[in-house]
């Protein structure tokens, strides 16, 4: 029996994922993820998106037509709570796969297009995102990568930056420029690109922290088939409205209950080493405060998703996501500060790939820019919260 | 419960946003009208006070959920009077074993009817050093809890004589010294001054976030009216940036007002570790956020007319009061330890 | 003899200044202070004005023919050291007649205008300032105080705010609108108005201190004698300018060094009681944090003061002062911050008027806000830093 | 002198805005070319590493002010290498009383003549505890300077077998392990230990302060031409005033460093206030500049190719060394109560 088919049953599905994480996945895993390279480490959270999924716990809350079982909030819940508690691998790489993807085709594609692609979808395939481009930055709608029509094909010619796990993906969700017309956000087509069609390179980014979970795309003549299209011609920022607003909050809430088991953890082993940051009063009462303020973190994510089920407005759940980015990214790099701290010297020591089960110094603090950066930069919430939020005028 | 809170919080909110206008609020501290005894007297008439008290003793049965909503909304109005003091009093001696002792009974009565209000040490065990202490509370209050030996808490009668107004800071509440070789003590509350810090931290960290919100709408109403170099100031970007992680901050404080609210009860750790730390996290949140209120209002912040210095000088004695933070801090990292020692799950959110 | 005849040998002069405060001034005058009121602390500090006069120690800065002596900056600060070191009286009341007041009839007035009021001032005349308007703030120049010619008189009508110390002030110097014509700066008149002129009513603001140093003031057909305006009619604003840079850094300087001995009186007497706050790691490494920073500012403005006297050009010193202002009066408020949180409640006692000779708790901090907003918020300051320090677009 | 150190510090400018390009230093970083040995060459020819040596001993004769303008232009740009540790260590040397020794002679005179570096102890005291140590320095250094009994320090010679190089977060320093067992004491340097310890605090102080003001003079540049929404991103005052504070902050930093340059020699309280705690709060500032310019160049900041994390990781880096600014404060702190008890004006600036 698959451990999804238990889900009527709240402690029952609890304790079945529980059990099964503990069986089916190898205890050692963060250990031979730290020694093995982020390619590797790719592998393996593809491995694992398919043992979930051989329980129905890959994409659950997908729909029951296109491979979900249409699995509500609290479920939703269980399964991030008992993944982020085992410290489970996170899918990274399936991240627009799991959510944009489903966000965008299930309003806005169609039924060609969702039989097409989310079943393969739900089983595993990645998908990436080509939405920045390197002149435009957080002013997304000024895009100018330019598809211009032949015949049943779009011809395709410009750059895409920032394009989150896109080494590793198959298809592309793109926006490109069809009409220099009227305002910028009015020529911008969505389309569909497979990521071995001829033209496209991707050159990956190195980041800051070693990695490069992100790459550019450099596109030269490259041919979609209009059937590939999204929406209609120059309809595309509304489709892309979709894409970005699919619904974050079960990420940041999983990223909120690894971060309090990783704290947790650490003030464990703290205590049992008896650890001299624990005797300083500075020190201790900082780690308190930050642990309190997680705490509030926490509860603002579940009130979001509460909203969010219960039918609040996307307007408000949009700026109450903005102020749980802002504050959550930056609670995350105020963590890895007073980690690098307590650390010491020590904490300068480079790792090999790390995958974010334990509190790890430079490492948790270099990553934590990923947080404040990604996903629209805290100040472009800092933007959003003042004006739709407070109702602003825009500078 | 959820509705019926969010009814009754609406319910004091009208009230307030009625009776305590700016223009009323500042009357009150220039002496021109007694502003507390009328919302003493409707608070009386509405059950307030006993919001949290279990509908037998005369009270609305919201408990510490009520303690909550009463004082966000006291606090986001900058109400003034001696409610803080009085409701964290009532509900302890409420809850004590001698609420069947006639005279306490008595008192409780006259609490809940509005004739008497109660004081409480305002930093919580200054006392047992001997001589005097500062209460958080009127002169004309009845009794006072103090801590006494231990983990008990003593009621003691203040004497006219022995009561002195001490002159502070924030204008919209009043701090009495007392000496109290010349107090009464009434009754001894045997083991109930955790208790009794978990509520004071709880209506502390409440009537806190609620200035923090009162303070922050105030000041974006303002920043969105006044103009400067021919726009709104609520234009320019870095005061509005500004404006928003006060914004999220000031709903950050709610959530750890309701993470207290939901761990007081009990005597495991967790009844110790959040109700303090909610404390200490909220009014240092709340303390800069209204420090930066009073600056975004550029001048006329400087003046006493405009209303966020009430705020700030209001929430930073709260921030002074029960305890200090740093000392909270530690106390809560003793629970915490002895939480994660014995296996305890103090972080799980319902 | 005067004790600035000794002004050639500096360690002389030094330990006359020194003695003479210690004979000339009560020990025990701040306690007088703290239960006086805000005029009997004028009277006092104009008392104290005369009896530095008396010394030479008035005005010493001020060229010869104006009753000064053309006081080096080395001197200057010998002065402005020992009076800080006694914790003497500061002479808030006399700013403007001591500052802006020869900062501007100097360069700008007429041989007339110098004669007639420059010797009274030195000999303790009050002056204030009437610049800003409710409907201005940092936007000084569009001001709209109205002055109509009439003969030999200027009519005026409108508003000023803000005007420090003009309760207790015999002059004002006050910007006029004389014409509407042209941009904002270019109808602006610089005038002198005696205090007790007809039609000008002065009304204090009270402030959250519980003091009122400032002051509105309404003027309904005022009239001034054109003789009174300084510079030409419609060029006040260049005057304005001489008037607001001029220099202020031996101020800076002053409170630097007064808040030098209040922290460390503070921490001597926590010494010797044996403060528990010396016991904590988090408060007593904040207060060495603060006392580090104090010591940066005082050097930075010590290379002010040098620079200024070395020629620097205004425009470099102006930005230095705007740095300093910025540093200095956010210091001023993280030390108020400290104290509250080491005093407690005990810290939120009002006493009556506080001379600021020693750190109290909420009488600092509250304080602190007439240092981050009056004289040009903090906000302005970081505008002109960005735009003529580093070259930033006006936004 | 004061223009003396001008010059010198603008020569020293002038040849590292040559070498140390941007592309250079990424290019060293990603494994492309050599240019700490090359910097290293020429800080030979050009006397760098003596910069504070008297003449007489092959010196600039520039002492503890212009160990601070070395250190502050290696930091604004970056610069590659084991100057820190060769230099603070060579001061050390040349101070001792083992000059005369004819071993460290020739040591101190390789040095100086670019053909050896050295190497400290990162943490100063950790190998106390007996085991392996980390230093600050290359794999090839000669010798070490690590921490003795009491006061004293101790100069090992470094055995090829017991050293491992230690992969870090800043890629332009090397920082090496050692099993000490294994390390030959040549000379121990009595009672040196507290003129080292001010010594490389002023270094750590002088490269962050330099560093802090090169990531910001970046980042302000980048903010000018980078455009969004149709302007120069240094037009929108939310990060205008960021900027703002920054400078401010960037300028206070190298007063700190001054403090320091002053208050080093002797035995007074002051030579242990000051140096120990620039240190501590320039690296502090400087982190937070640093940090908040990777943040302010957006996308980009979170690439490998822009520079501002270069710093970011040398400033935290220097941060981390001698002792947690924790501590620091807390031994300025014994330093400064003992000056005031003694009645020692240590707050007196020149």
């Amino acid at each position: 029996m698959m451990i999804i088919e238990q889900k009527n049953d709240a402690s029952v599905f609890r304790s079945a994922i529980r059990d099964w994480i503990k069986e089916a996945l190898p205890n050692d895993w963060d250990a031979l993820a730290e020694r093995g390279t982020e390619d590797d480490h790719v592998e393996f959270q593809r491995w694992w998106f398919g043992e979930r999924a051989k329980q129905g716990l890959a994409v659950p809350h997908w729909p029951v037509e296109f491979g979900g079982v249409g699995l509500g909030l609290a479920e939703q819940m269980i399964v991030a709570d008992e993944m982020a508690r085992a410290q489970a691998p996170m899918l990274d790489v399936h991240t627009v796969t799991l959510n944009h993807l489903p966000g965008t085709l299930i309003p806005c594609g169609n039924k060609e297009q969702q039989q097409k692609y989310l079943p393969p979808a739900s089983r595993g395939t990645v998908w990436c995102q080509g939405f920045s481009e390197p002149g435009a930055g957080s002013d997304l709608a000024s895009l100018r990568c330019r598809a211009v029509r032949d015949g049943d094909h779009y011809v395709i010619n410009g750059q895409k930056i920032w394009s989150s796990m896109s080494r590793y993906a198959e298809h592309c969700i793109l926006l490109v420029r069809t009409s220099t017309e009227g305002t910028k956000h009015a020529g911008i087509s969505f389309l569909i690109m497979d990521m071995d069609t001829p033209g496209l390179e991707v050159r990956p980014i190195k980041q800051i922290d070693g990695q490069a979970e992100f790459s550019e795309l450099f596109l030269t003549d490259v041919r979609i088939p209009v059937a590939n299209r999204v929406g209609e011609e120059n309809d595309g920022w509304r489709v892309a409205q979709a894409t970005l607003s699919s619904e974050r909050g079960l990420l940041a809430f999983e990223a909120g209950e690894r971060s309090r088991h990783t704290m947790e953890a650490f003030y464990r082993s703290a205590l049992d080493a008896k650890a001299s940051w624990l005797e300083d009063d500075e020190l201790r009462r900082e780690f308190l405060t930050l642990l309190t303020d997680m705490q509030a973190s926490r509860r603002f994510i579940r009130k979001l998703l509460k909203d969010h089920e219960e039918g609040a407005p996307p307007a408000v759940t949009a700026i109450a996501s903005s102020q749980i980015k802002l504050f959550q990214t930056t609670l995350f790099q105020r963590i890895g500060d007073l980690i690098v701290r307590i650390e010491g010297v020590e904490g300068h020591f480079r790792r090999g790939f790390t995958p974010r089960r334990r509190l790890t110094g430079m490492t948790d603090f270099i990553n934590s820019f990923g947080w404040t950066i990604s996903g629209g930069t805290n100040e472009i919430m800092r933007n959003l919260i003042a004006e739709r939020g407070l109702g602003m005028p825009r500078g | 419960m959820d509705l019926e809170l969010a009814e009754v919080r609406e319910s004091i909110a009208i009230v307030l946003e009625e009776q305590c206008t700016s223009l009323a609020i500042h009357a009150y501290v220039d002496g021109h009208n007694r502003l507390n005894a009328e919302l003493q007297r409707q608070a009386a008439e509405l059950g307030w006070l006993a919001i949290a008290l279990p509908e037998e003793q005369g009270g609305i049965g919201l408990g510490a959920a009520g303690m909550a909503i009463l004082h966000l909304e006291l606090g986001r109005a900058c109400a003034p009077g001696a409610f803080l003091a009085t409701s964290v009093a009532l509900e302890i001696l409420a809850r004590g074993p001698v609420a069947d002792d006639e005279g306490v009974a008595k008192l409780i009565a006259d609490v809940i009817g509005g004739t008497a209000t109660l004081a409480v040490e305002a930093r919580v065990g200054a006392s047992l050093a001997g001589g005097s202490t500062w209460l958080l509370g009127e002169a004309s209050a009845a009794a006072a809890l103090i801590a006494g030996e231990g983990e008990d808490l003593v009621l003691v009668g203040i004497a006219d004589g022995a009561i002195e107004q001490v002159s502070i800071w924030d204008e919209t509440r009043s701090m009495i010294s007392t000496d109290l070789s010349a107090a009464a003590p009434i009754i001894t509350l045997v083991g109930m001054r955790p208790l009794f810090e978990g509520l004071f931290a709880l209506a502390l960290a409440a009537d806190s976030a609620g200035a923090a919100r009162g303070v922050l709408d105030r000041t974006v109403a303002y920043m969105k009216e006044r103009e400067q170099f021919g726009r709104a100031i609520a234009a320019f970007q870095a005061l509005k940036h500004r404006a928003a992680d006060h914004a999220v901050h000031a709903i950050i404080c709610e959530h750890l007002v309701w993470q207290a609210v939901e761990n007081l009860e009990g005597n495991g750790p967790e009844s110790r570790l959040w109700p303090l730390m909610a404390k200490a996290n909220v009014t240092e949140k709340a303390s800069k956020i209204s420090t930066d209120c009073v600056q975004l209002h550029g001048g006329v912040g400087y003046t006493r007319e405009y209303d966020p210095h009430l705020f700030l000088k209001r929430i930073r004695l709260n921030e002074a009061m029960l305890a200090a933070n740093t000392a909270l801090r530690d106390r809560a990292n003793v629970a915490l330890a002895e939480a994660v020692r014995n296996g305890a799950d103090v972080l799980e959110v319902a």
